[in-house]
């Protein structure tokens, strides 16, 4: 066997991202030099992103277990079990970059890559969610970012027919030149019906199925070496463009599929497509894989083993099938007009081996170039504490109530309804709580039971504290879920950061793992599926670090769930947890006074879940008729979303023992929750015996909020404000 | 004066449009049908006269505008 | 009632369609893949919301030429009812069973969210089961929704009685602030010359369920189950 | 042989891409932009290599499905 003798320079090395060692122990494995084929293979396997090499160490402490988890994190997505049979598969992706170079493409790709990690493992995708971060509202690039972003989500994901039901946006300057595009799909299977991707059964054909190949996405390194200069324009790397129409026809080919009993194992191609796919799941078999490179359908001539290896295309897939059922595959893919293609078999000798022309264009190891991907433990520092912000050190505010009506238009609080309206959210007939709500709850088809999902993170928490930050990004989501009446299952997450090798950075990125690590085990809420996102970075400036985090929970009646809108007038407000008026980190300290300062509000994970508790209970014994929890903004925020939702006012007191006015308002103190009830007794009976506080503070009714000691404001002045701002600066006046 | 800029899809972007057409002329029958490509026709009706002018500051929308550049390629014809 | 579901590459509101025409008519209807030249005799023909062929090129022109619709189109002809919920709404526009043509969006912008619609006839198939000047509300989600025809064709489907439903706001004011994408005279959802054919961009069949949130689309199954049966 | 179809929106068709487009040239600063329509391009690859041939089949597939001629245009471009 002869492989093509490459001559790798110490340039070429650097620019695929070796460090000299990295690259020393290449040559060890090999004990020879790589083909450039096999250079470009190491890169992509031993990259941040496929190898987790500055995060695995941290990321193995978080709880990933329970007795209803059927898969936790290692295989594309999460899989829980949700009762009667039924499993759901999540997993949230990030696609940063891309989205900040290509808006509309990089966003739809997100969604595409996102919904191939979930019905690749043969569930049918029910639900996309989307969180996002975009630069200031006034940077020059802002509104462009945030309208190809949104269009792209929405034309990806209404097209291939899964309702887009929730998510978050916020605008902060740390994001002006790197955005955050988190992409959240859940799906539905049958739990005796997973598909996994350990390669097995030596001799098994490796089947390519989707759309062709081409020089999209293919790592930057190319076009700097010398192998690849012939045609440097044709061969120059391109933006990914999604194809929605492609994917549809593939989710509805491989579910097909998926009912035969043809498919061993399956992995969509994702980042470093058909190397990625055909190593992990070699690696995962414990077993080889020949490719032939020529049989991979191509769109452009030309295309070298190093291309088709690297490139990331969208919309394909690799499987293994069963001896004797590839014309049974072949009639599927054919009658949905997908290129299908045998490209090559499962072998016992643990290698890789990639055939084209008749030339081996490489042969590695399989097991070293998953196993002994490097790994580092990177110096970090802890994120130092900030002082508390005492309410004594916020001025008082002479019109807490025109501070209310800044805080519900100002960008970070102001409705998502431009946003959310681009998205189809109510295609598959179960959207039962559609975006604008606390979680979005979608019933499992066929049934009375459902799905509540929702994102969140607050990253000026994580910034200011990191621990904290962590667990509430957990905890807000579980709080998220019980408000809509769910029991939270479990969650996924995305670890956005900047440069891990800054020890700053990852102290962020330890400390947010470690709180939200305490938070997840103290909410039996495991880590079921994730992604790392690091190096988002520019000019030196990192982003705020954002572990946004994707809850699901189940609710077994869909009828019985609660939403924000108050449900009529004259019922009783009552809110459940402690307010001590926890101004630090704020948003109406950042709105009203300019200030990001102060430690973030603590989480008491243990009042969380006992609250928590005690909330869905309210809610599913009938006595809750609205809930909303209490997150930025405050309760007066949460007050008025409440309002908004329905039209109808409220009149509030501040109980015995409330904090100064705007510290009772817009204190950000955590595990609380508004409901109203027609029996506030039996809630406050049901509460001092649950050990949770809570408190009667006002009544439903009218069109005014009033606040006793501060004024009132119609509810119509307020839902003015807060549907303003959106629509009005994306059209360039606000 | 008016000026006409055609937008194409830069070689080697994949062009899904494009694709669909060219299975669905094949599907209606029509044979030989090598390849498709969709792009934009963008028809501008300009106050400027001068032509060599008129080109520069359609060449800077082009650039601003019209085209996205990291996709796109465009073409601007003048048409006086 | 007998009916049948045309399936083309992309539809992706066939369940939705299938899951309330089971529900509302207690029977199931026949799912037809687009390739398949023929399919057995149904009392309706629905032609769901989706993006065929990714609404490329134009939203509906790829599915219009699809080999079931010459079928579609020939049946249409002998009288049978065909209902075309948005992207079905387009396809029949494309294939010449309804006129006009179904264009962007005025505001540039997918939308999807609830609208209103007054009902303008109740001397139809579709629309015996609704009052002359109801108001339903059905949930839109379309980028292609903003109809389009000359003044001429517009008059014509007037004087005819051919508009089924116009855009209005929830107290049945038509037009204004209630139409969602620029559809000329605010129109929703029209008929052929005979009223066997309707075409709309709103979703009935996704207003059809409580827990959905509405369910002024069941009048509209309903209707034709009582009518076909 | 090559062909190019242009597909243009017909003049009574209000062009709600044009108008945006015109929109966003103003506020970029653009001055004198009187008006802009939006077409679609479509450049066919046929095997075809007789001019009058492929300009005869290229109009039949406009008629059938390149153009929508309630609202379209079209005019087709041979390039030999
Ligand atoms: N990008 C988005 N896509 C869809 N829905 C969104 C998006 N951003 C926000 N939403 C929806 O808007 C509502 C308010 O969002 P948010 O303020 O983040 O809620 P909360 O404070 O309860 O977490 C939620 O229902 C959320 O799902
Ligand atoms: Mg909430």
């Amino acid at each position: 066997m002869t492989l093509p003798n490459a001559k790798i320079s110490p340039e070429t090395v650097a620019q695929h991202g070796f460090t000299p060692d990295e690259y020393a122990r290449v040559l060890r494995i090999l004990d020879r030099e790589p083909t450039m084929t096999e250079l470009g293979i190491f890169s992509v396997m031993w990259s941040e992103h496929c190898s987790y090499k500055s995060s695995k160490k941290w990321l193995r402490t978080l709880p990933t277990q329970a007795p209803w988890v059927i898969c936790g994190p290692g295989e594309n997505a999460g899989v829980i079990d949700i009762g009667d049979g039924d499993a759901a598969i999540f997993k949230m992706e990030s696609h940063n970059h891309p989205s900040f170079i290509e808006p509309y493409q990089g966003a739809a790709t997100g969604v595409g890559g996102i919904l191939r990690d979930v019905f690749t493992m043969g569930a049918r995708p029910v639900a996309n969610l989307n969180a996002l971060r975009f630069g200031r509202p006034d940077h020059p690039k802002t509104r462009y970012l945030v309208s190809g972003v949104v269009a792209g989500i929405g034309g990806y994901g209404n097209c291939v027919g899964v309702p887009t039901v929730g998510g978050e946006v916020n605008f902060h300057p740390a994001y002006d030149g790197n955005i955050l595009v988190n992409a959240m799909t859940v799906g539905l299977a049958r739990a005796d019906r997973i598909f996994y991707s350990a390669a097995a059964g030596p001799g098994n054909n490796v089947v390519y199925v989707g759309a062709k190949t081409g020089r999209d996405g293919i790592h930057g390194a190319t076009m700097a070496s010398a192998e690849f200069t012939e045609d440097s324009e044709a061969k120059r790397p391109t933006v990914q463009v999604g194809d929605p129409f492609t994917e549809k026809l593939l989710i509805e080919a491989c579910l097909e599929l998926m009912n035969e009993d043809a498919i061993v194992a399956i992995q969509d191609m994702g980042a470093a497509g058909l190397t990625s796919s055909s190593v992990e799941m070699a690696g995962k078999g414990g077993l080889g894989i020949t490719l032939h490179l020529d049989r991979v359908p191509m769109r452009e001539p030309g295309m070298s083993p190093y291309e088709i290896m690297l490139s990331e295309s969208q919309e394909r897939m690799l499987m293994i099938l069963r001896p004797g059922s590839e014309d049974t595959a072949r009639r599927i893919f054919e009658k949905w007009e997908l290129n299908f293609a045998v490209i090559g078999e499962v072998t016992e000798s643990g290698r890789l081996i990639l055939q084209m022309d008749g030339a081996v264009a490489a042969d590695l190891p399989v097991g070293p170039l998953v196993d002994e991907a490097p790994q580092y433990d990177r110096p970090w520092v802890a994120t130092p504490r900030r002082p508390v912000v005492a309410v004594g050190d916020v001025p008082p505010n002479p019109d807490p109530l025109a501070a209310l009506e800044r805080l519900v238009g100002c960008p970070d609080l102001a409705s998502r309804r431009w946003v959310w309206e681009q998205y189809d959210s109510t295609v598959m007939a179960d959207t039962v709580q559609r975006p604008g709500g606390d979680a979005a709850v979608v019933r499992v088809h066929g049934k009375s039971k459902g799905l509540a999902i929702t994102t969140d993170c607050t990253p000026r928490y994580c910034q200011a504290d990191p621990v904290e930050g962590g667990r509430q990004a957990v905890a807000e989501t579980w709080r998220n879920l019980t408000a809509v009446g769910a029991r939270p299952l479990a969650i996924t997450d995305n670890m956005n950061f900047g440069n891990p090798e800054k020890p700053e950075i990852m102290g962020q990125f330890v400390g947010c793992i470690q709180g939200m690590g305490e938070a997840c085990k103290a909410l039996d809420y495991p880590v079921v599926s994730g992604n790392v996102s690091l190096y988002n970075e520019t000019e030196g400036r990192a982003i705020l670090p954002t572990p946004a985090i994707g809850g699901v929970g189940i609710i077994d009646d869909v009828a019985s769930c609660v939403r924000v809108a108050f449900p009529a007038e004259g019922q009783d407000l009552v809110l459940i947890g402690r307010t001590e008026g926890w101004l630090g980190c704020s948003i109406y300290l950042r709105e009203v006074f300019g200030r990001e300062t102060g430690a973030p509000p603590p989480v008491d994970l243990a009042a969380e879940r006992r609250n928590g508790d005690f909330v869905r209970d309210l809610i599913l014994d009938g006595l809750a008729t609205a809930c909303h929890d209490c997150s930025d903004g405050g309760l007066g925020v949460a007050v008025a979303e409440m309002a908004m939702a329905s039209g109808i006012g409220a009149r509030l007191t501040l109980p015995d023992g409330a904090p100064r006015i705007d510290a009772w308002l817009f204190g950000e103190d955590q595990a609380r929750y508004l409901v109203t009830t027609r029996d506030a007794d039996a809630v406050l009976a049901g509460a001092v015996a649950a050990g949770v506080p809570a408190a009667r503070i006002g009544t439903t009714g009218g069109g005014e909020l009033t606040v006793d000691g501060a004024g009132a404001i119609s509810v119509d002045r307020l839902r003015t404000a807060h549907e303003r701002w959106f629509p009005a600066w994306m059209a360039g006046d606000a | 004066m008016k000026a006409r800029v055609h937008v194409t899809l830069k070689s080697g972007v994949l062009d899904p449009q494009g694709t669909a057409i060219q299975g669905a002329l094949a599907h209606l029958g029509f044979e030989g049908v090598q390849g498709v490509r969709q792009g934009k026709l963008i028809e501008l009706d300009l106050a400027e006269s001068d032509p060599v002018r008129g080109r520069a500051v359609v060449e800077e929308m082009c650039r601003r505008l019209l085209a996205n550049t990291v996709i796109e390629n465009y073409a601007i014809e003048v048409v006086p | 009632m007998r009916s049948a579901v045309i399936v083309f590459p992309a539809s992706n509101c066939d369940r939705d369609a299938e899951t309330a025409l089971r529900d509302i008519t207690g029977r199931a209807p026949h799912m037809v893949w687009h390739a398949e030249g023929t399919f057995p005799e149904v009392d309706l023909i629905v032609l769901p919301g989706g993006f065929s062929y990714g609404d490329y090129l134009r939203a509906g022109a790829m599915a219009a030429h699809s080999p079931v619709m010459r079928e579609v189109v020939a049946r249409a002809g002998r009288g049978v009812p065909v209902l075309g919920i948005c992207n079905g709404f387009q396809i029949l526009c494309e294939s010449g069973l309804l006129p006009g043509a179904l264009m962007r969006n005025a505001s540039l912008k997918f939308l999807g969210r609830d609208v209103h619609v007054r009902v303008e006839t109740s001397q139809s198939l579709f629309t015996s089961r609704y009052a002359v000047g109801a108001v339903a509300r059905m949930p839109i989600a379309h980028g292609d929704g903003n109809y389009f025809a000359d003044d001429a064709t517009l008059d014509r489907l007037e004087e005819r009685g051919q508009i089924a439903f116009r855009y209005c706001l929830p107290d049945g004011t038509v037009g204004g602030a209630g139409n969602p994408n620029g559809a000329r005279r605010d129109i929703a959802g029209i008929f052929n010359e005979t009223k066997t054919v309707l075409g709309l961009m709103p979703h009935p069949e996704r207003a059809a369920d409580p827990l959905l949130g509405g369910t002024d689309g069941r009048a509209m199954f309903e209707g034709l189950a009582e009518a076909l049966s």
